[in-house]
């Protein structure tokens, strides 16, 4: 990557959205670029939708303020009426298929469907679907090195084994995933 | 040195305790809470107080006994909160104490909302207290910068023995970005705290007061405040010039993380081979009003434009600073919402193609 | 026969109904609504008893009870 | 269910036909059911004035079909003094927390209880600051664990909760006061009793009535709605003693 | 109309009761007390309502719940006291209240002193709580003025449905003048109440709040107080021009009790052949700018001066408006003492002999 | 007196030699050398510090040969949990009026109380506002005329006097409370007693102590010095008894 | 009197100077004047010396401030002290000659010392001494009229017969003792 | 023989000591001070039994007892 990459993570509350954020954050810097996690904030918006920009670059980052993203990651339906129409166009989203049954008419951006909360069900943990979706992004974007990823969720998670495991699975999934999906999709 | 992702409000949190600011009170309030939970998990490691005070009013008062000790004490809150602690500013400005304040600012008046705003500009660089009084305040723009104005707030506050404020919006306190601090920290010397309430012994009783029912007296108090504000004003004036050079046909004045926008906004246009510079006062009070006059008459410049999360209030201060050498334009989106790159290009393009309003502002 | 009547769009799955039923009649659906939550559900209708207790309970008024017979009495003033 | 079924229990018709923003199995829920009630039992709802907190309970008036103001953080008691000393003719209640009334409003609710103004309080202690994401109130527990006690209350530096209703009824001005809880469908209807005596003395003209509320806060208690029914009970109940403590016909003899 | 002699406490708490506004909320503080003891007295023979509250913090809520109902309320105190309403005036501003406030000034910072000061000038018109907002300023000079702007303050606060401030010294509270209160008192119409909290029986409920969650939203109703204070800009402005005219080689800007010392000196020049025009703004906010450069630019104005019982406030308005195209000179006594005609005389000398430091007051 | 006279009685050491503010005959006086007195008998005067209120008591400083601040109206409990939290060697001890206490700094008072803030406060009743010229407070007494209340303390509109230590005695957290007067020599003696033990309280690092003293306000009750302990006596103390409310040692059980 | 006149009650709190001073100004009103009454105001002046002054003009009163006034009536000895200094040359003190034996320096002023207190403790109450300064100064000065005081007297005080007359017998013996005085002393 | 000693420069002739001596030996001069008060003073000395009950109520720390025998406790923790 070179440049600057802004992404969008948005779900429910409890979804994990922020924390993959996050974990994409961390590891940006732990490729030495900037990084800049900005989330939407506040209890008070307990219910509704919660989402988190992340903008990676190799440069100062100036504007915090992300309008349109070159990727979003949605992990429910209402994101996905309220982020998608925002992608830049050529942009990614990567769309939890295991709650959206929504589409979109736009055909300037790359779509990958995955069945997150799926594979993190089967993996043991719904909690996994952040990961799930977070393994897409990277291997759809490549903003990020996989490995870096694998070394981020082991310093953050390291300490339970057993759900550090499950995460370990559903990254390798969804980063599996999505590759595929980039090598057969074709790039607008 | 390593650069730690951590959340803004965090950043200032360890960065107080850097310098070695271990007494904090403080009430709840979005969106700065985590400045708290943060204290309230570190501080016992570091032998440091955090009193969870009954409310706003309180904590500016138990500020007040406390700084008078001598020791580094700080609060943080958000705009409504700072407005129930401008009797207690007022009074710590009166008794010459070195307090600082930390004001995330959310979108007002009123209750309003938690999102990010800079409507506290005038509360806190003009006096939201009774009598002539002014804090010294400082705006960050990005993490690295809120860690290291943190810092600094303690030393000018020791220095000048003055309320200091850092005042950002509640961006700053959200947001996650990579911040470092410094590895052995030292200042240069303040003087020496004795004006403490230390107890007795051994010396003639200290009394802090600000009541001075003669006069004179307080007139005289009033002349010594003034004499340290003129200090300020010669010797803490901080600012970024960004872009700054002869080709610039705009310049623009803006502060903390709307400066950032104002950057991306250059940063574009420059590619497009507009030349715009950016002044961003990082000392709000003292206000660096001759260096935005000095480049606001350079003959390239058309006009000055402000921007600010507020429905303009540091634009009365550019204004003042321009002294009508040039036109000075306004743009401000208020209440939360944070004006885009794209809205603040548009708007030096209509500036440069001479389509803004007659009328900016409140001020109009 | 004594009924209720859950409106999915207020209910939020907090499960409080479930608990205090004392028929025990009422349980989680597995189906996620707007909001993403699984609404309560009566899976035996035919035993409630109309006693209003899953309505009491409810902190979203999320439920009505109805009936043909007479009105069992929640408040005695 | 058939023609001829009729609705035996039914949203208020106070309510508003709106969701609310509250975290599921939240008790506020509960008690704005049952002031919504109250209100369409005395047929007072038009000529009612609520004042919201600042907590969880600020949106109260998106949910009610009633005026309402918006009073700064504690406040409340002093809006409601106001409204009512100029206009003695409506029926004024307030809906606060307990960061709300124990903590930042402690001299607003005190003073008010104790010139007997004569609106109503409805006082809703989930032991903890809802709105602004779970930290330590007056009302926490000794022991609890919040946000800004990450290693439970210490009493020796936080000092023991605050008992409202108790303080609230040792001033000598007369007043209603009870404390009630809606942990199970028994005292939710106790409560309902509670909140519309209150409201009665109100009406009356009688004098200052409070009915304070134990609640739940399942989100920043970090347990489901059903155990958190099962700690307010175990935990909160014991030190908290429902009961009615003051009343203005039983007036005072000290 | 008959002359009394009254307190200006008096004078203005009657001047209340004549406007119609006979709730009142207060807690006592010097140098205002006057004005509680004379409604303690007047209110139970108009059937008014007096409520001494706990706190000013109390009394800026209390006013805040009275004032929803749309009834005339108000208070009066003092400045550390004012400083306490600050959040709740933020509120009701927000969401657009009709209060009036009336503030005899004291000296400050903190407990200060009791004697007259004009040193909350920035608290009252840049507004001292938080967020986006602004009050309506009245300055009366005499008691007479002190009752008809009193009087006003109810008519221009129902009319903007914004909070609205007399600000007067502690002189202009302490003194004794003759004073008339006009006897058949009627007003132009003010907008119906419509907003007001009365119980919703037969209408749709209506709620009172300055909370918006939506940053939209919340922009939006900034946008229409700054709609509100740009009328008021057009429409309201205010000022009493004194012995202005062409010959004038000062234009002195001064406001309240502060500007009848300065018509005595102007009264004394003169007497030498001197010619100095004073030009009063009453209101302080909107500030009549435009007109004070109007009068500064003139051929042969020298320079503007502008005097205050502060270290400088007004001042940096004065200089706002006249855009540096005159020199603005200021003299100031502040805590308490009050600037002697004397003083003042001799400020001007020294300004027309050239002789004024360069630096004045803490803008310098 | 001749050279082997020695005096018995004397003007304590922690006092300055200055003469007073007060109105003759006002009992501030008096309380001043009480506590003047047990700073000298504990020879704490070199590690205390005094928090002065916003009331007759504010010059407090200009007679004690100790550290001082001067607290905003009201806030005084605030201003010395502060100070103690960050120097907990020092002796710290507010010194406040009712109408500063009892009034504005209500919130202040109870919550550095209810956290058991290791401090003392000696707060002296007066049932008026004296510095401000006579208004009511919320500890005037029923019917008793004040500028404010020209007809009389009406207890239907303003409510009954506050009684601030049996508020404070209602808080879990330990401390220590008693209420004295100063209106005979008996009676002074019994104050510094109480005053002598709260300190012990604090230097013992126990708990929060506080001093309610009736006092008398001659000018502000338009009486003499002589008929205003007479008023004390007859008017208030019925209404304020005097006694220990609540000691540490005997710690509740509710 | 023409132009404007200003004078200086100082005393004791509890001698009545604030009270002088209005009767003063009420006066002024009633003969049709511009008056102004400022005093040295707050309670926590008690103990120390109270003051005020006040202003009586044909014309609009500009300044209020005075800082030498053309006459002060001086209560005590501390007053005596801080205001003589300040009288206009030219001008008159009206001095309590019952507690006040210091004496002034100043040969461009004139000084009429009364014994007001001794004049109201023999006419039966030493309250009235402020009233016998009165007299004494509108006897000395002629700013308002002796007759327009009375009735002032009788409007403020009428309610107790008793206080009234004997504040009627010092004013009169004050403006007696000050006329004579006037009459005899040479003016500077 | 016990005795009292009264500054007047502190005494502001409130007349508390006055009613309050057992001994009845105080009463208020007729010379007024510098501040303009009446200052109490001991009429009667030889009767004075050093009780410090004047000084005890003093306001103003005014009074000064000496004696030459024992000390008369006033407090008893
Ligand atoms: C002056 C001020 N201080 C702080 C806040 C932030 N705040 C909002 S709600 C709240 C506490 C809410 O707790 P509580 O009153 O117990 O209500 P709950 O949410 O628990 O129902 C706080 C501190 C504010 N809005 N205003
Ligand atoms: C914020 C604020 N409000 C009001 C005042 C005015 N004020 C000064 S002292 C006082 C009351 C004093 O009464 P009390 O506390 O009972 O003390 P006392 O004089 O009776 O000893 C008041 C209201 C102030 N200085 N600051
Ligand atoms: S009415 Fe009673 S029996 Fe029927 S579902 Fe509800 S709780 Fe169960
Ligand atoms: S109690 Fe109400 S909200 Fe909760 S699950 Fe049952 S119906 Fe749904
Ligand atoms: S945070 Fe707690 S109090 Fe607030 S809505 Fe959620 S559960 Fe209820
Ligand atoms: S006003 Fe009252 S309390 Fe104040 S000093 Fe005088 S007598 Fe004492
Ligand atoms: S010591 Fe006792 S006897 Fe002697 S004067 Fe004093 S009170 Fe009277
Ligand atoms: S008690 Fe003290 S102040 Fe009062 S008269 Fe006696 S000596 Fe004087
Ligand atoms: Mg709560
Ligand atoms: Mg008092």
């Amino acid at each position: 990557m070179t440049g600057q990459y802004e992404v969008t993570f948005a779900g429910f509350g409890g979804q994990g959205v922020m924390v993959a954020g996050q974990l994409l954050a961390y590891s940006g810097i732990e490729e030495g670029k900037n990084a800049v996690w900005i989330p939407s904030y506040g209890p008070e918006m307990r219910g509704g939708t919660a989402y988190c920009t992340v903008v990676i670059s190799d440069k100062r980052i100036g504007s915090p303020i992300i309008n349109s993203p070159r990727a979003v990651c949605i992990f429910n339906p209402p994101s996905y009426e309220k982020f998608v129409p925002r992608v830049k166009t050529g942009g990614l989203a990567i769309v939890n298929s295991s709650l959206i049954t929504l589409t979109t008419e736009r055909t300037d951006i790359n779509e990958i469907r995955i069945p997150a909360n799926d594979l993190a069900i089967e993996a043991g943990n719904v909690k996994a679907t952040n990961v799930a979706m977070l393994g897409a992004f990277i291997g759809a974007s490549g903003v990020v090195g996989y490995d870096t990823v694998k070394r981020i969720l082991e310093a953050k998670m390291g300490k339970k084994k057993s759900v550090l495991d499950i995460n370990m699975r559903v990254l390798e999934q969804g980063f599996q995933f999505a590759g595929e999906a980039m090598r057969k999709g074709s790039r607008v | 040195m390593t650069r730690i992702l951590m959340k803004g409000n965090e950043a200032i949190a360890e960065a107080a305790i850097r310098a070695g600011a271990i007494y904090y009170f403080a009430y709840p309030i979005t969106p700065q809470n985590e400045v708290g939970e943060y204290m309230a998990r570190r501080l016992p490691e570091v032998g440091g107080v955090f009193v969870q005070a009954e409310s706003e009013v309180a904590v500016g008062n138990m500020l007040f006994g406390a700084v008078a000790s001598g020791k580094r004490v700080f609060t943080s809150s958000s705009s409504p909160g700072i407005s129930l602690m401008q009797e207690a500013i007022s009074y710590m400005a009166g008794a010459r104490l070195p307090v600082v304040l930390i004001n995330i600012m959310r979108g007002g008046p009123g209750l309003g909302g938690i999102l990010p705003s800079q409507a506290d500009y005038f509360q806190s660089t003009k006096g939201g207290g009774h009598g002539d009084y002014r804090v010294l305040v400082l705006a960050p723009s990005t993490l690295q910068e809120a860690v290291d104005l943190t810092m600094l707030a303690f030393h000018l506050a020791d220095k000048y023995c003055n309320p200091t404020m850092v005042l950002a919006d509640g961006m700053i306190g959200q947001m996650m970005e990579p911040v470092e601090f410094p590895e052995n920290y030292v200042e240069e010397p303040v003087p020496p705290k004795d004006w403490a309430t230390t107890g007795c012994q051994g010396r003639a009783p200290i009394i802090i007061k600000s009541l001075a029912l003669d006069p004179v007296v307080l007139e005289k108090n009033n002349l010594v405040l003034a004499e340290k504000y003129k200090l300020m004003k010669r010797d803490e004036i901080r600012f970024e010039a960004y872009k700054i050079n002869p080709k610039n046909r705009i310049l623009v004045v803006s502060y903390g993380t709307m400066a950032r926008i104002c950057q991306t906004v250059i940063d574009e246009l420059e590619q497009e081979n507009i030349s715009v510079g950016l002044l961003r006062p990082i000392t709000l009070f003292p206000f660096p009003a001759k260096e935005i006059l000095a480049e606001a008459i350079k003959p390239n410049i058309e006009s000055v434009l402000t921007v600010e999360m507020s429905m303009g209030q540091m634009v009365e201060d550019v204004e003042w600073a321009v002294k009508d050498k040039k036109p000075v334009e306004f743009y401000g989106r208020t209440g939360g919402i944070v004006p885009t790159p794209e809205e603040v290009k548009d708007y030096i393009m209509k500036i440069l193609a001479k389509e803004t309003p007659a009328v900016k502002s409140w001020n109009g | 026969m004594p009924g209720i009547i859950i409106d999915k769009g207020y209910c939020k799955g907090c499960e409080l109904c479930v608990k205090a039923c004392p028929q025990q009649i009422l349980s989680m659906s597995k189906e996620i609504t707007n909001r993403g939550y699984f609404s309560a559900q009566m899976h035996d209708p035919s035993r409630c008893i109309g006693c209003q207790i899953c309505a009491l309970v409810c902190p979203d008024a999320a439920i009505t009870v109805v009936t043909h017979g007479q009105r069992y009495v929640l408040y005695d003033y | 269910m058939n023609e001829s079924t009729h609705a035996i229990f039914t949203r208020p018709q106070s309510f508003r036909d709106v969701v609310t923003h509250y975290c599921p199995g939240c008790t506020h829920g509960v008690i704005h059911r049952l002031v919504a009630e109250v209100l369409d039992e005395f047929g007072i709802r038009g000529r009612t004035v609520g004042v919201a907190p600042v907590g969880c309970g600020v949106f109260i008036y998106n949910y009610f079909q009633t005026d309402f103001l918006e009073a700064p953080h504690g406040r409340a008691p002093a809006l409601a003094t106001g409204l009512k000393r100029v206009s003695p003719e409506l029926i004024v209640f307030t809906y606060q927390g307990d960061g709300d009334l124990a903590s930042i409003g402690t001299a607003e609710i005190i003073h008010a209880a104790n010139r007997g103004e004569k609106f109503t309080t409805i006082f809703v202690n989930n032991a903890i600051y809802g709105m602004t994401g779970g930290q330590m109130a007056p009302t926490t527990m000794p022991g609890q664990i919040t946000t800004t006690s990450p290693r439970g209350r210490n009493v020796e530096e936080c000092g023991y909760p605050i008992r409202m209703a108790e303080l609230l009824s040792t001033l000598r001005t007369p007043a209603y006061i009870e404390r009630v809880a809606v942990h199970t469908p028994q005292n939710i209807v106790r409560a309902k009793k509670a909140i519309r005596k209150a409201f009665q003395y109100q009406i009356d003209g009688k004098c200052f009535s409070l009915v304070e509320v134990l609640s739940t806060c399942p989100t920043n208690w970090g347990l489901t709605p059903n155990e958190s029914l099962n700690w307010l009970e175990k935990t909160m109940q014991p030190y908290y003693p429902l009961g009615v403590f003051k009343t203005p016909d039983a007036e005072e003899q000290k």
